[in-house]
């Protein structure tokens, strides 16, 4: 045995010595190992601390290790400490193994004594895999830097002019018209209740003429390939009808266009827009979109008024879908949320009961800019309400629907509250599991709101009906609910209802994820590098995530992540090139028969054939070091760094302690 | 490993899960930092991905000592490596059925897909793993040590002869 | 031709005796085949199966087995029958422990249960099994202008189908209207009518049923057409005393949905079981008269 | 026993068919090069000779021992060992004595099996039922019959061996040439291979000598020969037919696939493959073209016997070795 190993077991504080005799382990690694290589086996505190790190770069000195285990917390936490460790002491850092007794141990099990043996048995894996590491360099790849940022919501948006302002390229790519997302439909933006419009626009407009910014509207990601610093995304720009060169905005085509269709997206179904149109007035970009679906022309084969008034004939009827490639180092996802189907819960009587309304409708309807021109009326248009109940947690905090807390909802109803009563002095009812009002100025706003005289009714709503019982209920939506602070059933006639409806990942959240290679949690947000210190990072180095695509959040939260989305792929930006771990598989052309049963296997095209020397080869470039095709040479010509076939082989040796059994057979 | 020392004490299986780097090791890693507790008798060996493991690793496995084999991997269509966990679901079909031919029954391996989210089901998988191996019994491959020699006793004319040079 | 194994379940004999006749009558004249379970055995009902579970899964499971013998769908007119058979069905087949241990029960009886039985309630037949044109072609006096508080009761939509609105469901509604009635809006068809809270506390049953009449009455209809010989009784049999505890006047007859099909095709009352009430459908039987009446009027 | 100064060769065939035997002879006029150069010591195949004279021989006495077949009996085992002694060179000669070849299908079942198997099928004549006694007295004294082992081995699970020639048999060519080497050292004209690398073959497999054209692999059915018409041009498991070429090491000059007939993998594991079986399950399945496991399972049906069909020559030599049921009972 020519390796000299050292072997290092951490505490961990108590995370790990409260289970596992961390001493006994390094001493059985002492004695029982040393015949394998292991020259030195410490445990100490806390092995990533500096002077934790200190004692291995020492020993490599003087003892001249040549590799070394570190036996303390998972390697997604701390592979690269120690690897660096080594490096500063000037050993190769891929010599280094990092095996996890904590996430895989302490963790887990509480028996102490088979929580120590399994514990050595880990060691001993690592004692055999280290000794088939081989000095590794990592591979440099220069970064793109543009970025993509995918979605023009309020993240997005914020995203898109951190990274523009530091003078760098960004591609906004939004599926909509317009950006402005969600935010765009508000009217007054909780607690501050300052106007959404005035303090969105101007961003709008920002990123509508930065010149670092190549806004791409009405357009999709349709294809995504490469990796970190080097994606090539695919955009399909949806056909405008518009001649953007030509169009002013100017605004005579959608007064002129007689079609008028109901407003699904925008308006949330409540009012109405024409067949070319702009979703609001203050859209960015200015020129409007024309809805081939709705439009007469399209429909009917005449019409073209639009045409017809445009006063730069900028309408174009024949525009296509057109496909761009773009060559980007980095993606941010901001893609924003669904609203939760109400209808899912019939018991609500939403689309059954006219006046159920869900939150996103009551944002229209109050605002001032809205098909009622901010007038909160029932659905004749006229009547205002004297009396209306608004629903907490439709659809979340409840196992039927959503298990999460969509965590809005709360300061979203006071804030209808306070707009019911303000503008129509009518008694509202906020029927609440809890309230939570957990950020700066919340809180105030709920004793302001308690101040202001409405009810507040602890208790989850069964259900909605109009069948009245008594004289005051006839002609009123009831609402039956238990007042679990009296304990008391309760039904409250109202005129007015408002379901303030959870948010949902995107319907197509799991479609868009497996563009990008990021995976969605079981709700169905993108989930995050780290829950606590990696929040916008994906485990896809260069793709990033803001706003709720990562979870409920509300405006100043999606802002701080789409600021730090930007910082991080700044950071990057700056580096200039990225180290790729150097996990990839080579074939040795001598043992490659050209069989071609590796050519198939791999999803990034990095095999390739070469007819003239019937062998297959692997392009280092594009190669993710998966190991499929190590994996699967039916010669065992193809061979995979990191992760050969003698190191995991050894490694299964050394957890079965097969090793040591060996050992004991063969006297010293 | 499995050697049942003591007949009252119930028999510990020795199980080992291969897991891959993106989903399921971060399953682990995520039952671990919510404190999950699960049985201990699975040792886990990380690979960059399930389209990794070669069936060798499981043969050596259970030659090895091993009483059960578990192999994880990304959910079908969330592979970090776009589709690679459905080689991985080929090969693991094929050797099982080849398993069983060697006297290894089906109920030993174990193919699980566990998305990074997925720690509690991670955890629920491997007791209930654990449990279906020890139900099974020893399996104590004889190349795992012991065992093997005692197949093979020469028998006494034939020593004899051994010694009449 | 449809066939299924029928279970008419106590009530059916006596109580219901008129819910009995009419789903006899109408299926045949939708020529639907309906061959009574021999020897079947109570399903349990409310009380039993919180009482001895183990004990009450076998008392119905005993009835699946005996149905397995004889045919693929068994269908009860009673939506406690229903139930009790659908989740014993149901948690049978999930719970392979339980059916064994039942199974070996069953054994006594030369019996076993294999969870393989299709349980529906009546109305499924109707609604489901029979398109409405089919109905349809068979009314010759339609019940038009006849409203009707569709009642499903609450046993029927639990526990939940696959693919079943068990919030808003709306088949019974549209059986009505296959028959030319007028179902109206009937917000508390869903709501609990009781059950057996009229043995354990009056009061609560009495206030239960009063907000169902009074719904009804609000919605003015002349009837309510239930599924369920339970509901029938505690709206009908019981009017007298929620009046006297209310001070409320309510006099609206509760028919069984069947009776009402029937009539819609021609089958004369007295089969269908009329007569037996309380409150007398009048209005109902009337509808038909008038158009009889017509008819001859025209035939002259 | 004269000696006439040559260095000696001794052959032996343990569990095996006599193939490798032919195979030496096989190579014509070089049969003369071994006389001429060797003192041909012990082969019972070509030549009488009893134990007791080999294990009256020194030991390391003999220079070269080509040993053949399997260890399936206590017999093998013992001439295993005495030629281990007494020899310089022991070559594990042919795929019986390196991997176990044909012989050792019989680890995926009981002795039990086998003898009755062979003492009580309808093809067998035996109404008493009657099994072989391992040992017999008659009045000149004790008789014995070798004693079958529960499992088949191979020759280096029993003794060290310093060099391995795969093949079933070895291709007379490699043969000659191993012998031209032997003789060109015992000449002083060239270096013996370093102790346990294997001899007479390459170092890359089959496909490298197949002639047949080939392309990327998408199997969605598998097929047995007799049922289609194999292209002369293309590679055969590209036309469904389960071809061992990809896994198997080179050497041979892949007569079989030139002959259009898939290579059933008798030169055994490629250079430095663990588990011969192993290699070529995940190569097959890897190219399977389907991700429904309905389908994939559907597909696999086409390989009713996988056992038989990836280890057909390496059962002994693979990693589990043996079945369960082979030690077990």
């Amino acid at each position: 045995m020519t390796e000299k190993i050292g072997v290092y077991v951490c505490h961990c504080g108590t995370n790990i010595a409260g289970i596992v005799d961390v001493e006994d382990v390094a001493k059985w690694a002492a004695e029982k190992l040393q015949r394998r290589g292991v020259v030195i086996a410490r445990d100490y505190k806390f092995m990533c601390s500096s002077l934790g790190q200190e004692l291995i770069e020492k020993d490599i000195k003087e003892l001249g290790l040549t590799r070394v285990v570190v036996a303390a917390c998972s390697p997604h936490l701390h592979e690269k400490t120690f690897r660096n460790a080594c490096k500063n002491a000037g050993l190769n850092p891929y010599l280094c193994e990092l095996v996890s007794i904590r996430e895989q141990v302490s963790w887990v099990h509480t028996d102490k004594v088979v929580a120590t043996e399994k514990s050595k048995a880990i060691v001993s894996g690592g004692v055999e895999r280290v000794i088939w590491h081989e000095p590794l360099e990592p591979l440099r790849v220069p970064i793109h830097p543009a970025t993509l940022v995918v979605g023009g919501g309020i993240a997005g948006i914020q995203a898109a002019l951190e990274i523009a302002d530091a003078g760098y390229h960004v591609y906004m790519v939004e599926r909509e018209p317009s950006i402005g997302g969600h935010m765009a439909q508000f009217d007054k933006t909780f607690p501050t209740l300052d106007c959404s419009a005035c303090i969105l626009t101007p961003k709008m407009v920002d990123v509508g003429n930065h010149p670092n910014i190549t806004l791409l509207t009405w357009a999709e990601v349709t294809n995504v390939d490469g990796y970190v610093g080097n994606f090539q995304a695919t955009i399909r720009q949806k056909a405008r009808c518009v001649n953007t060169e030509l169009c002013t905005g100017c605004g005579i085509c959608w007064e002129k266009c007689p079609k008028k269709v109901i407003d699904d997206v925008f308006e949330a179904g409540l009012g109405k827009r024409k067949a070319i149109y702009t979703p609001f007035p203050q859209a960015v970009p200015r020129y409007p979109v024309l809805d081939k679906a709705n439009c007469t022309y399209f429909l009917k084969g005449t019409c073209k008024a639009c045409e017809k008034f445009c006063p730069t004939g900028a309408i174009d009827f024949t525009q296509q879908d057109e496909f761009l490639q773009i060559d980007v180092g980095q993606i941010i996802l901001a893609t924003g949320w669904d609203l939760f189907d109400v209808r899912r819960m019939p018991q609500y009587g939403y689309g059954r009961l006219a006046n159920v309304f869900t939150s996103l409708e009551f944002e229209r309807l109050s605002n001032a800019s809205g098909p009622t021109g901010g007038k909160i009326v029932l659905r004749d248009g006229v009547t205002p309400p004297a009396s209306v109940a608004i629903v907490h947690c439709v659809g979340s905090r409840d196992k039927n629907y959503n298990p999460y807390c969509s965590s809005i909802c709360c300061m979203q109803s006071l804030k209808f509250a306070h707009l019911v009563h303000e503008r129509t002095g009518a008694e509202v009812y906020n029927c609440y599991i809890d309230i939570r009002t957990p950020s700066k100025g919340y809180e105030e706003f709920y004793q302001r709101l308690l101040e202001e005289g409405t009810h507040f009714i602890r208790g989850k709503v069964a259900e909605v009906t109009n069948a009245y019982r008594t004289p005051e209920e006839e002609g009123k939506l009831i609402v039956q609910v238990e007042d679990t602070l009296i304990g008391k059933q309760r039904r409250i006639p109202v005129d007015m209802v408002i379901l303030s409806a959870g948010l949902e990942p995107r319907h197509d959240a799991k479609e868009v994820g497996r563009l990008f290679g990021i995976s969605c949690s079981a709700d169905g947000w993108y989930i995050e590098r780290h829950p606590k210190l990696d929040p916008v990072a994906t485990m896809t180095d260069g793709v990033y995530i803001a706003g709720v695509v990562q979870g409920p959040k509300d405006i100043p939260a999606s802002v701080a992540q789409g600021a730090a989305a930007a910082a991080r792929a700044l950071g990057k930006i700056q580096q200039k090139e990225v180290a790729m771990e150097p996990i990839r598989a080579t074939i040795n052309e001598d043992k490659c028969s050209g069989c071609r049963m590796c050519n198939t296997l791999c999803p990034f095209n990095a095999i390739l054939f070469h007819e003239d020397k019937m062998v297959s080869e692997v392009n280092p470039a594009l190669c993710q070091g998966c190991g499929t095709c190590v994996a699967a040479c039916p010669a065992g010509a193809i061979s995979g760094t990191g992760f050969s076939n003698e190191q995991i082989l050894a490694q299964l040796d050394g957890l079965l302690l097969l090793n040591i059994k060996r050992l004991e057979e063969i006297p010293a | 490993m499995s050697e049942q020392t003591d007949i009252n004490k119930p028999f510990e299986p020795v199980i080992i899960g291969f897991t891959c780097n993106w989903c399921s090791y971060r399953a682990a890693d995520m039952a671990g930092t919510a404190r999950m507790k699960y049985s201990p008798n699975i040792r886990l060996i990380r690979l960059m991905c399930s389209g990794r493991l070669d069936p060798t690793f499981v043969l050596k496995a259970f030659a090895g000592g091993a009483d059960g084999v578990m192999i994880t991997g990304c959910h079908p269509g969330d592979c970090h490596y776009v589709e690679q966990n459905y080689k991985a679901l080929r090969r693991f079909i094929i050797l099982k059925k080849t398993l069983q031919q060697f006297g290894i029954e089906a109920g030993r391996i174990k193919l699980l897909w566990a998305s990074a989210a997925e720690g509690a089901f991670f955890t629920e998988e491997v007791n209930k793993f654990v449990e279906q191996v020890r139900a099974l019994g020893p399996l104590q491959w004889p190349t795992s040590g012991g065992g093997l020699e005692k197949m093979f006793a020469v028998p006494e004319h034939m020593l004899v002869k051994e010694v009449t040079v | 031709m449809k066939e299924y194994v029928y279970f008419p379940g106590c009530s059916l004999e006596k109580i219901a005796i008129s819910y009995h006749l009419s789903a006899v009558e109408t299926t045949q004249k939708l020529g639907i085949k309906l061959t009574e379970l021999e020897d079947w055995n109570c399903c349990g009902a409310t009380a039993y199966f919180h009482v001895d579970e183990l004990l009450a899964y076998t008392l119905t499971a005993r009835n699946l087995a005996m149905a397995e013998k004889i045919g693929s769908e068994i269908v009860a007119p009673c939506s406690a029958c229903y139930k009790n058979m659908y989740f014993t069905n149901v948690h049978l087949n999930e719970d392979p422990d339980l059916a064994e241990h039942i199974n070996e029960a069953l054994q006594e009886d030369n019996l076993s249960f294999s969870g393989k039985m299709v349980v529906k309630h009546l109305i499924e037949v109707f609604s489901n099994d029979v398109s409405s044109e089919e109905i349809k072609s068979k009314v010759i006096y339609p019940l038009s202008g006849l409203r009707v508080a569709t009642y499903y009761g609450c046993q029927i939509l639990r526990p939940k189908k696959d693919h079943e609105d068990v919030e808003q469901p709306h088949y019974f509604e549209d059986l009505m209207s296959a028959i030319g009635a007028t179902p109206v809006d009937f917000p508390l068809k869903l709501t609990c009518c009781g059950g057996s809270l009229l043995i354990s506390s009056r009061p609560a049953a009495y206030s239960m049923i009063h907000n169902l009449l009074y719904d009804a009455q609000r919605a003015q209809a002349d009837v309510i057409a239930t599924a369920c010989p339970l509901c029938q009784v505690n709206l009908e049999c019981y009017q007298q005393q929620v009046n006297q505890e209310f001070g409320t006047h309510f006099a609206i007859p509760v028919v069984y949905f069947t009776q009402l099909i029937g009539l819609s095709m021609g089958i004369p009352p007295k089969k269908l079981g009329f007569g037996k009430e309380f409150l007398s459908p009048k209005k109902a039987i009337d509808a038909i008269k008038n158009i009889k009446s017509q008819e001859e009027v025209i035939t002259q | 026993m004269s000696t006439n100064g040559k260095p000696k060769f001794a052959m032996y065939w343990a569990a095996s068919c006599g193939g490798c035997e032919i195979a030496v002879l096989n190579i014509h006029e070089k049969i003369l090069d071994v006389d001429a150069n060797f003192e041909v010591v012990f082969w019972p195949v070509a030549m009488d000779a009893k134990y007791k004279d080999v294990e009256a021989m020194e030991d390391g006495s003999i220079l070269l021992t080509l040993f053949n077949g399997a260890i399936r009996n206590d017999e093998n085992e013992h001439i295993a060992k005495l030629l281990r002694r007494k020899s310089k060179l022991l070559v594990a000669f042919g795929s019986c004595a390196n991997e176990g070849c044909m012989p050792a299908l019989a680890n995926l079942s009981s002795v039990k099996d086998m003898v009755d198997t062979a003492f009580t099928t309808i093809t067998t004549d035996n109404p008493q039922n009657i099994r072989p006694n391992t040992s017999y007295t008659v009045p000149e004294g004790e008789l014995y019959i070798p004693t079958l082992y529960p499992v088949v081995r191979t020759l280096d699970q029993v003794v060290p061996v310093d060099y391995y020639m795969p093949g079933c048999p070895p291709e007379s060519h490699q043969i000659a040439a191993v012998i031209d080497l032997v003789i060109q050292v015992l000449q002083g004209k060239a270096e013996l291979p370093p102790a346990g690398s294997v001899i007479g073959a390459g170092g890359s497999t089959v496909c490298d000598e197949c002639p047949r054209t080939r392309n990327e692999k998408k199997i969605k059915k598998f097929e047995r020969i007799q049922n289609i018409m194999i292209d002369p041009e293309l590679c055969i498991l590209e036309q469904g037919v389960l071809c061992s070429g990809p896994a198997t090491r080179s050497g041979c000059d892949a007569p079989c696939p030139k002959a259009g007939s898939p290579c059933i993998g008798c030169y055994g594991p490629a250079e430095g493959a663990e588990d011969y079986g192993s290699r070529l399950m995940t190569a097959v399945a890897s190219v399977i073209d389907s991700n429904d496991p309905a389908e994939i399972e559907r597909i696999f049906e086409g390989i009713p016997d996988p056992a038989g069909q990836f280890y057909r020559f390496n059962l002994a030599g693979s990693l589990l070795r043996f079945s369960k049921s082979a030690w077990k009972e």
